[in-house]
């Protein structure tokens, strides 16, 4: 396959991926724009985070390309991927239970990435501004020197959120962000996510159809490894394929 | 170095070489085969296992006295007995040592490594204050010494084939149980999602100890067939310990066959060196290819690939 | 450094148990014990450089490495090799075949030095292969591991199987290594005489020196943002990753770092006890320097010195009174660690000795109006033991 | 700090010996008395300027041996032995007119802790002689630390040689005299001429095979291999095969500890019989005390050669292998280190006697021609170079675990540990 320079943000081509013999994704192809939200939703199974995993690096594809602004992905280990602008959300919370919220963010600062750079590293003021604006941004001022342990489940999905906002990327890709979270903090998170989302590109994997057509410009039906339909909200939800597949059996 | 030799000699030379790493091959299994139960899957780490394998030595030592001064008629055939004995009494102290001490610790694999260390200790000292320091001789039935002769050349040891029919007649056994019988489906399906198995209704507790009770079984049984080729002291069970478990991990943690595969492999690579090299040297060799392949495919020869 | 960067470095609790900890090692020992005992101190603390390592990997890293005696015995052999270079001069060798080489190389047929011995004649070069070899040799390991992601068991396996190789190797070619006798009989260093009891209170000096230079150093790297990372990388490894960074560096540096203590060690055991020999490189001892670690605590820098201390101490007392009650109380202690107080020392005195100690202090320091003031704001580090 | 005194015999795994058990042991020893004059005590002063542990009625000593560890079982036997001599010379008023008494360290099999017990005897408890250390590598740690505070250190074991210190006396065979006497007449006797050396890897194996190789070469013979196995090997078919390839008359076999049973059960289990002697196994390494292990049938027809086998059936040796049974149990059995460990309170009791004082230094200057017409062994001579003179014997191993003596050298073979022409 060929791959050319595109103006997308994210090319991905003829991707394919198996697991002794398991096709989890089979031949998948699609296109991020720049400033695109691109809901992928699909049954169980259809390899939706199996496609995260790919794009950040997590497993390595048995065939096809990703391109992230031109560059291939699949080459990459999954540090230069991040470092190129790729940010990943987790399924569930992962963040660092043992550390307070201020230095869970403060890890995450794109800054003394190496081992001298680490050992070199001083809380300036530059991190302790941006810190405190991520904070307010995910809602968690009042609880930086709180360890992570001890919030509630929203506010760790927040915290995570909020651990990829201060490195800036521009492809950031959410793995079910409003999973397990209360009614309150599902509307919070919304209006977060609306708010993170102006100047970067976002992949969100939801099951919550009322979420997905409220934050969506694109969405991407995945189904056994293939995609099964993509386009806006209202044309997936209307197409008969798509409501064979999750209603159907 | 073979110029002085008939072709003929040197053909029997070396299929008896290949019968010597077909015995090393057997025992690695033997060793092997217990802890790759408990370590493959269970995930704990049992540094006593060589101190389980003296164990069933030791009580073939104590069944070997009792028929020599009760029923020596019967001594030819205490060897059985002395097996299903070191099965049992191995078995039994592995459940209770998992009952005491690794039930509490699943979550923490590296912890386990330190406190059957520990046991291993104790179980040592317990040794020589029951046995004494010194090694024991363990008496074997006549007809396990010795050797068949099937050319004027070729020999072939007599408790080696018995070495490899066990060795054979344990892994059908365990193969079976894991994947025939009701037991290795619910060891396999605790092993895969311990939740999820509760849930069902499998005893989880019971099925793990019965599991580490099963490995160290098998341990006790190896080191009762290895009073045929070995030393049997409170000490001893510490020199197979390392070999053991690089066959355990060379294999692929999860998988029996591939730790049958990767005995197969570092018994055959040892013996061939062997013959050329000094026993130190292949010796180190092996460990080092054993090491170096490891770095190469760090999850052993076998092992699934897993959609995470 | 500045005073806050001192007291960032060093925070009140931490200061205090340093302090406690000096005052312990450089005055109330030497002055309470004989040179006899004291050396016994030394060589426990030579154990205390593994032991501090294996916080920072195991502890911290999260690695554990069952092979550390390899880095413990390649500083201590690289000491030895200069020391007997030394020993082996011309006239001391005189009835030898070849004067000037080691006894056991004579005995083994060796008619000159091997090459690797060379450069050990020189002092400079020594103490930097110290250091240099065990690091560069840690460095080749965590490469293979853990640019692979070989990681826990599997990684303290290969460990162990390394130190089975070098123990064999180092018992096989004893023409050039002195066997399982090791390198004995060992004399001066630069001409001054290292068997005197001026150069066992010099060594043991010494050797307390070092080990805080080493203690500080740990400390610093706990503190810096790498520390929070490796706290960071035990709990939640794949978002360290995606959080940019190369885990596997970090995982060589501190292993690597945790051999060159190590090999300090090593070097410091060879000056004070006087040989060095492979039963250090092998299984046996790397475990039980995992377990001085454990005791103390795993996740405690101070508590690895403490627990080395007390687990030699009674080891030593054990042996004297019932040399065969020994293996049991060691084996009852790995178990009772493991079980009852995975954060050894340590973990027993955050829980019960450092609140009282802290409230000792600010009242007196409150009866005296003091000065203190916790510097700590928002954010810093909440010390987990 | 807690020592052991004699008072109080420790088990080491052994059966808890009576005390009536003790004192008939103590009267067997008393008529293998050396000289049965008996010293009229003189005064401390007298016999003790060096501050050493000496009183007007006692004299303390040190025991250094490993109870712990994987050397536990060899140097079991050594313990006991010293211990007995020490009583058996109490019982006969012990030396100078002073009580031994003994404080026991463990060296736990670990070398350092050695160097670390040996410097505590010699430093705080100031003994007056340590009969102690099993392996080279336990002697080499200790060995500066008796040079450095002029100690005395009377040493069991056959070793490799290629040593003599001022602070040691050997009691056990350097290499030359348990090598050169054994291969000699296994082709005087047995007509070899192809030999295959083995041994475990480490110095005294590797040593011994050099003697041996530079002896069989010097008598225009051959040797056909040449093997070393780790310690703790267990797996010896390999090598078993490289035998019925190379056909040797001999297997000159020096393998120690636990790799020893995994040997000999493997080559009987092989199918070489040893008392076909095709080939002949000829060890260095296998005492009474290793065959209790191994077991008398699988070694059955092995030919050892040693100084000293239990089966030595002269007066001597009889009162000996009785009282050591009185004193330590029936079923025990007593290799060529267990007799060589009985020697060195003997010979220090004399040196000391002959110099009239327990100084190092006197004694030191005593000990070279110290002779023991009382050792089980028979005479034994203590030559300038701190080695004794002694016989080499060869037996022949029998399925009860013991030894047929089936040779023994006319002489006393001097000992060499530096020989000329076999480096």
């Amino acid at each position: 396959m060929s791959a050319s320079n595109t103006d997308f943000v994210l090319a991905v081509e003829g991707l394919t991926v198996s697991f002794d013999g398991f096709k989890a994704v089979n031949d998948l192809s699609f296109y991020v724009d720049k400033n695109e939200i691109r809901v992928i939703v699909g049954p169980n199974g259809a390899g939706k985070t199996t496609v995260l995993d790919l794009i950040c690096g997590r497993t390595k594809a048995t065939e096809g390309s990703i391109r992230f602004r031109n560059r291939e992905l699949t080459k990459m280990k999954e540090h230069q991927i991040v470092r190129a602008g790729v940010g990943r959300k987790f399924q569930t919370p992962s963040i660092y239970g043992d550390l307070t919220v201020f230095e869970n963010l403060e890890i995450s600062f794109p800054r003394g990435r190496s081992v001298f750079g680490a050992l070199a590293f001083k809380r300036d003021e530059e991190v302790m501004t941006r810190v405190s604006e991520i904070a307010d941004m995910i809602f968690l001022s009042e609880l930086l020197g709180t360890r992570a342990d001890l919030l509630s489940h929203g506010q760790k999905q927040w915290l995570e959120i909020g651990m990829l906002l201060i490195q800036d990327p521009e492809l950031l890709m959410l793995d079910e962000p409003v999973a397990g979270m209360s009614v309150s903090e599902r509307r919070q998170t919304a209006e977060l996510l609306r708010r993170i989302t102006k100047d970067r590109s976002v992949i969100v994997i939801e099951h919550d159809m009322q979420f997905v057509a409220e934050i969506a410009d694109k969405v991407t039906v995945l189904h056994q490894g293939k995609i099964l339909a993509e386009g806006s909200a209202e044309e997936v939800k209307k197409n008969p394929k798509v409501i064979e597949v999750y209603l159907g059996h | 170095m073979f110029a002085d030799y008939s072709t003929s000699e040197l053909m029997s030379i070396f299929a008896m070489q290949g019968f010597a790493g077909l015995i090393l091959f057997s025992v690695f299994v033997l060793m092997a085969l217990g802890l790759a139960i408990i370590f493959g899957q269970m995930g704990v780490i049992n540094m006593a296992h060589g101190e389980f394998m003296i164990l069933g030595a030791y009580i073939t030592y104590l069944t070997s006295n009792i028929f020599a001064d009760h029923m020596p008629q019967l001594f030819g055939s205490y060897f059985f007995i002395a097996m299903a004995l070191a099965f049992v009494a191995a078995g039994a102290l592995g459940m209770l040592v998992e009952w005491a001490l690794i039930r509490h610790l699943y979550h923490r694999p590296l912890d386990t490594l330190l406190a059957t260390w520990g046991l291993s200790l104790i179980l040592q000292q317990l040794y020589r204050t029951i046995f004494g320091a010194r090694e024991v001789g363990v008496t074997l039935p006549d007809w396990l010494m010795g050797s068949i002769q099937l050319t004027d050349v070729i020999e072939v040891p007599i408790n080696g084939i018995f070495v490899m029919s066990l060795a054979i007649g344990i892994s059908v056994t365990v193969a079976a149980l894991m994947y025939r019988s009701r037991w290795g489906i619910q060891v396999r399906s605790v092993v895969q999602n311990r939740p999820m198995a509760g849930a069902v209704g499998i005893n989880t507790a019971k099925v793990d100890r019965l599991t580490f009770g099963l490995g160290c079984g098998i341990a006790g049984v190896a080191g009762s067939a290895f009073t045929m080729i070995g030393s049997t002291g409170p000490t001893s069970g510490q020199l197979y310990i390392v070999d053991t478990f690089l066959v355990v991990v060379f294999g692929g943690a999860q998988s029996l066959l591939g730790t049958i595969a990767s005995a197969f492999t570092i018994s055959q690579a040892q013996s061939s060196m062997e013959f050329f090299l000094s026993g130190s040297m292949s010796k180190v060799l092996t460990l080092l290819f054993v090491v170096f392949i490891l770095m190469l495919r760090p999850q052993g020869l076998f092992s699934l690939k897993v959609r995470r | 450094m500045s005073y806050t960067g001192l007291r960032s470095l060093l925070p009140k609790n931490d200061l205090l148990s340093f302090g406690v900890l000096a005052l312990l090692l450089v005055v109330i020992l030497p002055l309470s014990l004989d040179i006899f005992r004291l050396n016994l101190i030394g060589k426990y603390l030579t154990y205390a450089f593994v032991a501090l390592g294996l916080v920072l990997c195991w502890g911290y890293g999260g690695i554990l490495s069952l092979g550390q005696g390899v880095f413990f015995g390649l500083g201590g052999y690289a000491m030895a090799m200069f020391l007997k270079l030394e020993a082996s001069s011309p006239e001391n060798t005189a009835i030898q075949s070849t004067p000037g080489i080691p006894d056991f190389m004579d005995w083994n047929q060796l008619t000159e030095l091997p090459w690797f011995w060379e450069p050990f004649h020189s002092l400079g070069f020594t103490i930097i292969a110290i250091v240099l070899v065990p690091s560069v040799f840690a460095y080749i390991i965590g490469v293979a591991m853990f640019k692979r992601r070989v990681g826990g068991v599997y990684f303290a396996i290969i460990t162990q199987a390394v130190a089975a190789i070098l123990t064999i190797l180092i018992i096989g070619q004893q023409g050039y290594t002195g066997g399982v006798n090791g390198i004995t009989d060992l004399r001066t260093l630069n001409g001054w005489d290292i068997r005197t009891d001026g150069a066992k209170y010099f060594f043991y000096f010494l050797c307390v020196f070092l080990l805080f230079v080493c203690l500080l150093i740990a400390q610093f790297v706990r503190k810096s943002k790498l520390g929070r990372l490796l706290v960071a990388m035990r709990e939640m490894e794949d978002r360290v990753r995606f959080s940019g960074y190369d885990v596997s560096n970090f995982k060589i540096f501190v292993f690597c770092l945790g051999s060159a203590f190590a090999a300090i060690g090593g070097a410091m055991f060879t000056l004070q006890v006087g040989f060095m020999s492979p039963t250090f490189v092998g299984i046996v001892p790397s475990i039980e320097m995992v377990i001085f670690c454990a005791v103390g605590g795993r996740l405690s820098i101070i508590g690895a010195v403490y627990g080395t201390l007390v687990v030699n101490w009674a080891k030593t007392s054990f042996s004297e009174s019932f040399p065969e009650l020994w293996l049991f109380a060691m084996g009852a202690l790995f178990i009772a660690v493991v079980m009852a107080f995975p954060n050894g020392l340590a973990g027993l005195y955050k829980k019960y000795g450092e609140p009282l100690l802290l409230r000792v202090i600010d009242k007196v320091k409150a009866g005296r109006g003091g000065l203190g003031g916790d510097l700590n704001s928002k954010g810093v580090v909440h010390e987990r033991q | 700090m807690a020592t052991m005194r004699n008072a109080r015999p420790s088990g080491l795994g052994s059966k808890l010996p009576v005390l009536v058990k003790a004192l008939a042991g103590a009267v067997a020893g008393a008529t293998m008395a050396l000289s049965a004059a008996v010293h009229a005590a003189p005064s401390t002063a007298e016999v003790n300027t060096t501050n050493l542990a000496v009183t007007d009625d006692k004299v303390t000593v040190g025991i250094l041996h490993s109870v712990t560890g994987t050397m536990a079982i060899s140097e079991t036997g050594s313990v006991q032995a010293e211990k007995l001599a020490i009583e058996q010379i109490n019982a006969m008023g012990g030396v100078l007119g002073r009580q031994i008494e003994y404080i026991q360290e463990d060296g736990a099999s670990d070398w350092p802790t050695f160097a670390e017990k040996s410097r505590k005897l010699l430093v705080n408890d100031k003994v007056a002689a340590v009969f102690g250390c099993w392996t080279s590598a336990s002697r080499k740690a200790v060995l500066p630390v008796f040079e450095q505070y002029n100690g005395m250190l009377y040493y069991p074991t056959f070793y490799e040689g290629l040593e003599q210190s001022p602070n040691v006396i050997y009691t056990g065979q350097e290499a030359t005299q348990q090598i050169l006497a054994g291969i000699d007449w296994v082709v005087k006797t047995k007509g070899a001429k192809s030999f295959y050396l083995l041994g475990s890897d480490y110095i005294w194996p590797r040593t011994s095979n050099k003697i041996a190789r530079k002896h069989i070469e010097k008598l225009g013979l051959k040797v056909v291999g040449e093997d070393y196995y780790p310690l703790g090997h267990t797996q010896f078919n390999s090598i078993i095969n490289k035998f019925k390839l190379k056909k040797p008359d001999v297997i000159f076999a020096s393998v120690v500890g636990g790799s020893n049973v995994a040997f000999y059960k493997q080559l009987k289990a092989a199918g070489i019989d040893m008392t076909k002697e095709k080939p002949l196994v000829l060890t260095i390494s296998v005492t009474e005390d290793e065959i209790l292990g191994i077991g008398g049938e699988n070694i059955e027809g092995a030919y050892a050669s040693m100084k000293y086998f239990q089966s030595l059936t002269n007066d001597n040796n009889k009162a000996f292998v009785k009282a050591f049974k009185e004193r330590w149990g029936d079923d025990i059995v007593i290799g060529d280190v267990t007799q060589a460990a009985y020697l060195g309170p003997w010979l220090w009791k004399a040196a000391v006697e002959k110099a009239g004082s327990f100084d190092i230094d006197k004694v030191r200057e005593a000990s070279p021609g110290i002779e023991l017409t009382s050792a089980p062994e028979g005479y034994v001579k203590i030559h300038p170079n701190h080695h004794l003179w002694s016989k080499t014997r060869i037996g022949n191993a029998k399925t009860d675990g013991q030894y047929e003596i089936v040779y023994e050298t006319p002489e006393l073979i001097e000992p060499d540990p530096f020989p000329e022409g076999y480096q």
